[in-house]
């Protein structure tokens, strides 16, 4: 059994662990999940790059990919996380796969949320001669802005969850910590300052989430 | 000279709730030229709307072809439909206004497409906002305006480029008059200044009768009549048309109108025609008093039409019958009298 | 980020384990050092990830499985990994806080057992054993849930995290619980209704071993720090951690090899 | 007898952008007799909206007390708030329909509301589509309605439950004149007929003057101007109400019309206003020509005020200048004659 | 190793309870997380329900319960389960722990989409009388439909994703099935069969949910 001196540093170190993860996470599919979510919205039917073969395409892969459990994958995608990142293991190696799934389920958090913007300004960005893209980057993505704020806030704690998985493959982090050094260990403490700390973490997350969402709808 | 925009039977059909389509706009050929205003009237539901969209490619028709500038629209690459869009301002029935933006933001939107410098683009939006009156509502957003002040922000965007053609579906309808006159002259005052040809979707028939050149009467997605405003007001064809150009100045009076007149002039009523070039309505003051019947004006107007006298005059005629009948009978010789 | 094991002493030994947690591990750290051996421990909550982190050269050494797991790895992944020293054998019993023996339980009752593949067919076979259960064909130390003939069984068996067997002992007739789990998690040894025999025969496949890739089997660092996990300060520690049932085994790595080589063999037989 | 509406020293105000509030409502003190039909006029932005969505609690005032049938809102019970709310019909500025649910759907929503069973529901429905002449959009949805059909579906729906009191803002903006005379007569009838209490936003004087009983004038958050529509109408005080009565029936020429008009007729202009009770038009002809003046009527029109005339004639008058001024200050002494 | 005609049974086994699980959890989430969703979109600042104590608490609850790692969230919520389900192992009870965390994920996503229904419409019906519950049921939610069916078409992703978390604790099911016979024993054909029928039953919801957003939209 470990006193809270033993674990100290290694709560501290999970702790960094678990902010380069999440960071590093959120920033890649952030990015790609807003592109994959995007691609979603604008290539359905009566979309504004309406193209049945991108949206058939994407939403399949998409669905191949969520699904899949974690571990799974992560052992899945492991030669191209090895090609890429150098290793497998490790904090570095496992924001590969956790940020290749991310984006796909940020994909679908922003379609979900683009779906719900008026057609009529899109149509007025249209009629002054926007190019697609600058649709989708000035008019689309900010009209949307409320709900997508709070969807990535949504999927900051989906993020911070799923790195609690990142122990699979020694990249260690606050809810691996809680795992192994509080609940395998039946170190009740443990888990639950650990667990506190996640929960403020998120809930900061959460209350800068709000209020920016709130910002963001102008009404 | 070639139309700078011109539908060639054009058509456009939505898909309809019981499986039958809507034909919302049906083989419309039509002609707008360069420089020139045309407004476009209609009862609700007519295919204004649509018909004003296809215009910008915001619809695509089902058949026919619409031809912009000379190119026609179908086939037209992406880019030169962008370039085109660029040139033609847009005012939407529902405002369309981007509701993350403030008024000055919307307003900016299309110079930034158009890729104006930053600081161009700021004082052009003042100069706009200021046009429109709203100035002073530049930082509010969408949500934070009166209808009338989200309209105007969706003008003075739909004006921001200094648009080649300006699509203006019932730009004024949230306005009160006077904001609305002073839209009218702005309007005006690009067409003129500018040369920008306009196309006005409108209920108001004194927006047509003070602003435009043509107009265009739509009933059931097709274009029942276009021609010069003055001819189409002053000897309208069809039914349609005659219904909207009673609702303007010098109409004759209603039926409930009528019996109230009536009750308070015994006499017998006939309206008359006040047309440029027609009988002036002094000369038929001098006409009454020559044959000895007491006129009295009780009803009607006479205002301007594309800058000429327009309107009717209901009177009362007091005399002797056959006096009166001989009267009427001289005037029918060359004006369409009416006796009600 | 964490560094990676790139440390500037010459000797530095990354291993992958999966019970860093336990503080033993820290013990084990502080010999290494006195002996000139940097230890840098990767933590895998997955078994399946160590042994190819191992091939791949991401780490030197690891310590999480017992031969029978790593048979069937190198086995099912065409590998050659050799264990190079030996650590301990864990006794795998059966708790039950509401019945006096296996006997007692009565037939349609409830059991737990890890859900992990190194413990969870030595659990089948320990319940075979304690005649609760009958295996199809016999059973072997490839045996899954699956292969559970529920017909001629008494009991329902009811595979779990390894930590929820400790977890549920309350809720359930039998629990099989790893030894280190029933440690952390104060069950009473009086809660031991039946048990294998860890220094048995059959209880060779289940000792726990040191493994690295073939090309260092003769490693003298690692064979080091084998000697290292058995030093009395270590192992006191260990115990501690893993509990008093446990069997600590210095085996020869060679015999390890050997019994590992047959194991392979086996499976190869029974393989698919 | 006891307002219906009453406003109390009513204010109310919303954040402003550089953190001045906006005071959308200033201050207003309003009775609004039941049955009456009342017209609320005023620039954009002058806070029309606001004050009629006091009426029904859709916002809330800053300061001050606003009394619906004799019972004020603040305090009120959030139960009897929507029994109130049950009895107020409203058509919005931007129509806010029911996406999810088709035009019929919209219209039958409110009725549920008011529990009405199954039956009469759809009876009633088809009845108010019919009477808005949307019947066969019945089962479209929003999205697939021109605008004014999407006016037309708020008009119905705010109609549907028979309400004691009526708040419609600018409830034909969006619909071409022969559909507002229908809605406007539809609205007259449900006055009549069911003695509904009608607030109507407008910014067409035709509908003030048609329809209303009396109307208030807002600017910048105030009621500056409130009584009779003939009163108010045929003697405005305030600067913005002589403005908003120009644009009705008989105004006197703009600038450039009177330009125009001079060219045409070289004599001397002059305006003479039409009020009930005062110098009838035919009157005039006589006096004209008993002077040995020539009157030309050359501008401006008779209409109806509450069903009385209303309106201003503009003469060019020939003759000696004597003879005129002569007529002139005859007329000054009994109409406020203006020569321009 | 086990072969295919050992394993079919359990198989059919595991997707009974992934199914059992799956319907379970979504039709109990997703009725609970509708409540949460709507209470969270409601009784924010300026909403129908405004309440700072409920918005926060429920906000604060959110968040605290959503971080949690699922297998600590199992074993802390085990007294209930035990009591609310009698057991806290096999596929009956993991229903109870992914039920409740599964609400508050929903709560989430439907918060998201209610927040961008027009509030012209809900004025609307305000202005008729209508009670605030009615406006819930009858103007909210069928406002934001389109969106929201596609949101709990996520959910349905994310449930699946949870139930392979079910063998924690011996709920079984495909996701565990995939692991334990497939994955821990290196027996890649059983995991990719496995993960293939797991991604055609999400392949199909998703289908449903697309057709179902698309007719829901009125656009
Ligand atoms: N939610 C809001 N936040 C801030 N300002 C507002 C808000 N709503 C209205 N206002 C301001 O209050 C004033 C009155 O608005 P209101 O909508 O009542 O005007 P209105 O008379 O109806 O105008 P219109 O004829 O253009 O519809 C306007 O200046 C407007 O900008
Ligand atoms: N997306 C659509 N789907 C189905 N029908 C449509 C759609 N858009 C328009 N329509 C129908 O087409 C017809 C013409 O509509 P449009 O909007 O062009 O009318 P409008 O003349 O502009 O009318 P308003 O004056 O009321 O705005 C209407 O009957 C309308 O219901
Ligand atoms: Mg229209
Ligand atoms: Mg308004």
């Amino acid at each position: 059994m470990n006193n809270w001196a033993q674990l100290y540093p290694q709560l501290v170190l999970s702790f960094q662990q678990t902010i380069y993860m999440v960071v590093w996470t959120l920033l890649i599919a952030g990015g790609l999940g807003l592109l994959i979510g995007v691609l979603l919205y604008a290539t359905r039917p009566g979309g504004l790059l309406r193209s049945p073969v991108v949206f058939h395409l994407l939403n399949v892969l998409v669905n191949i990919v969520r699904p899949i459990p974690f571990i799974i994958f992560i052992t899945a995608v492991g030669p191209l996380t090895l090609l890429v990142m150098g290793t497998t293991i490790g904090t570095q190696a496992v924001v590969f796969p956790m940020a290749t799934m991310a984006s796909f389920v940020i994909g679908r958090v922003v379609e979900q949320n683009l779906i719900a913007v008026d057609p009529g300004v899109i149509e007025a960005a249209r009629a002054m001669g926007a190019s697609k893209s600058r649709i989708i980057l000035t008019v689309l993505i900010p009209e949307a802005l409320g709900p997508l704020v709070l969807g990535y806030t949504f999927i900051f704690v989906a993020v911070v969850d799923m790195s609690a998985m990142a122990g699979y493959v020694g990249g260690g982090g606050l809810g691996n910590f809680a795992i192994a050094y509080g609940y395998q260990q039946f170190n009740w403490p443990v888990t639950l300052v650990t667990v506190v700390i996640i929960i403020v973490v998120v809930q900061a997350a959460q209350l800068l989430g709000n209020w920016l969402a709130r910002k963001a709808l102008h009404r | 000279m070639t139309p700078v925009i011109s539908f060639r039977n054009v058509s456009k059909e939505f898909p309809g709730a019981g499986g039958s389509p809507v034909r919302a706009v049906d083989s419309v050929d039509l002609d707008v030229a360069n420089g020139e205003i045309v407004g476009v009237i209609g009862y609700s539901g007519a295919g204004k709307s649509t018909l004003v969209r296809l215009i910008n490619g915001l619809e695509v028709p089902t058949s026919g072809e619409v031809v912009v500038e000379g190119r026609p629209l179908s086939g037209m690459a992406e880019r030169d439909l962008r370039a085109l869009r660029g040139r033609v301002g847009m005012i939407f029935q529902r405002f369309n206004l981007l509701s993350s933006r403030t008024a000055a933001g919307n307003v900016a939107y299309p110079l930034k497409v158009a890729g104006w410098p930053r600081e161009r683009r700021a004082a052009r939006v003042a100069e706009l906002l200021e046009f429109v009156g709203i100035s002073e509502k530049a930082r509010q957003y969408p949500a934070q305006l009166s209808g009338g002040q989200q309209q105007r922000v969706g003008i003075a965007r739909a004006l921001a480029t200094g648009p080649a053609i300006l699509l203006a579906d019932e730009a004024t309808s949230a306005l009160d008059p006077e904001t609305t006159k002073d839209v009218l002259a702005l309007l005006k005052k690009v067409n003129t200044e500018l040369g920008t040809t306009v196309v006005v979707i409108t209920h108001e028939m004194e927006v047509v009768s003070s602003l435009c050149d043509s107009v265009a009467v739509m009933e059931g997605g097709r274009v029942i009549e276009h021609g010069p405003v003055y001819d189409v007001f002053a000897s309208p064809r069809e039914p349609a048309t005659k219904r909207f150009v009673q609702s303007v100045h010098g109409d004759r009076p209603s039926p409930e109108t009528l019996a109230r007149l009536r009750h308070s002039f015994p006499g017998r009523i006939v309206t008359v025609p006040i047309r440029d070039g027609g009988t002036a309505a002094g000369e038929l003051a001098g006409r009454f008093a020559a044959r000895g019947v007491r006129a009295t004006i009780i009803y009607g107007g006479i205002g301007e039409l594309s800058e000429k006298p327009f309107g009717s005059l209901t009177y009362e005629l007091a005399g002797a019958d056959a006096d009166v009948d001989a009267l009427l009978a001289e005037l029918r010789s060359h004006t369409p009298v009416e006796e009600l | 980020s964490p560094p990676p094991g790139a440390s500037s002493s010459a000797t530095a030994v990354k291993i992958g384990v999966a019970d860093a947690s336990e503080a033993y591990w820290q013990v084990f750290q502080r010999k290494a050092k006195e002996r000139g051996i940097d230890v840098e421990l990767v933590n895998f909550t997955d078994y399946n990830q160590p042994n190819p982190a191992l091939s791949q050269n991401q780490l030197q050494l690891n310590q999480f499985q017992h031969l029978q797991y790593l048979a069937n790895y190198n086995v099912r992944n065409h590998d050659t990994l050799v264990p190079v020293g030996a650590t301990a054998v864990y006794p795998l019993p059966l708790y039950s806080r509401k019945h006096r023996s296996p006997a007692d339980i009565p037939s349609g009752g409830q059991v737990v057992i890890p859900n992990d593949p190194t413990n969870q067919a030595r659990a089948l076979l320990t319940l075979q054993a304690a005649k609760l259960i009958t295996l199809k064909g016999g059973g072997n130390t490839l045996s899954t849930p699956a292969d559970v003939d529920t017909a001629a069984s008494k009991v329902t068996v009811i595979p779990v995290d390894a930590a929820q067997t400790a977890a549920n002992l309350p809720s359930v007739d039998g629990a099989v619980v790893n030894n280190n789990y029933a440690t952390s998690a104060n069950l009473s040894p009086q809660e031991v209704i039946f048990s294998d025999d860890p220094n048995s025969e059959s209880s060779k496949p289940y000792i726990n071993v040191f493994v690295a890739r073939a090309a260092d089997k003769d490693n003298p660092t690692y064979l080091d720090l084998v000697r290292v996990y058995h030093d009395p300060e270590v192992e006191a520690a260990a115990k501690q951690d893993l509990g008093p049932t446990t069997v600590f085994k210095n085996n020869d790595p060679a015999e390890l090899q050997a019994v590992t080589k047959s194991l392979e063999a086996t499976i190869q037989k029974a393989g698919t």
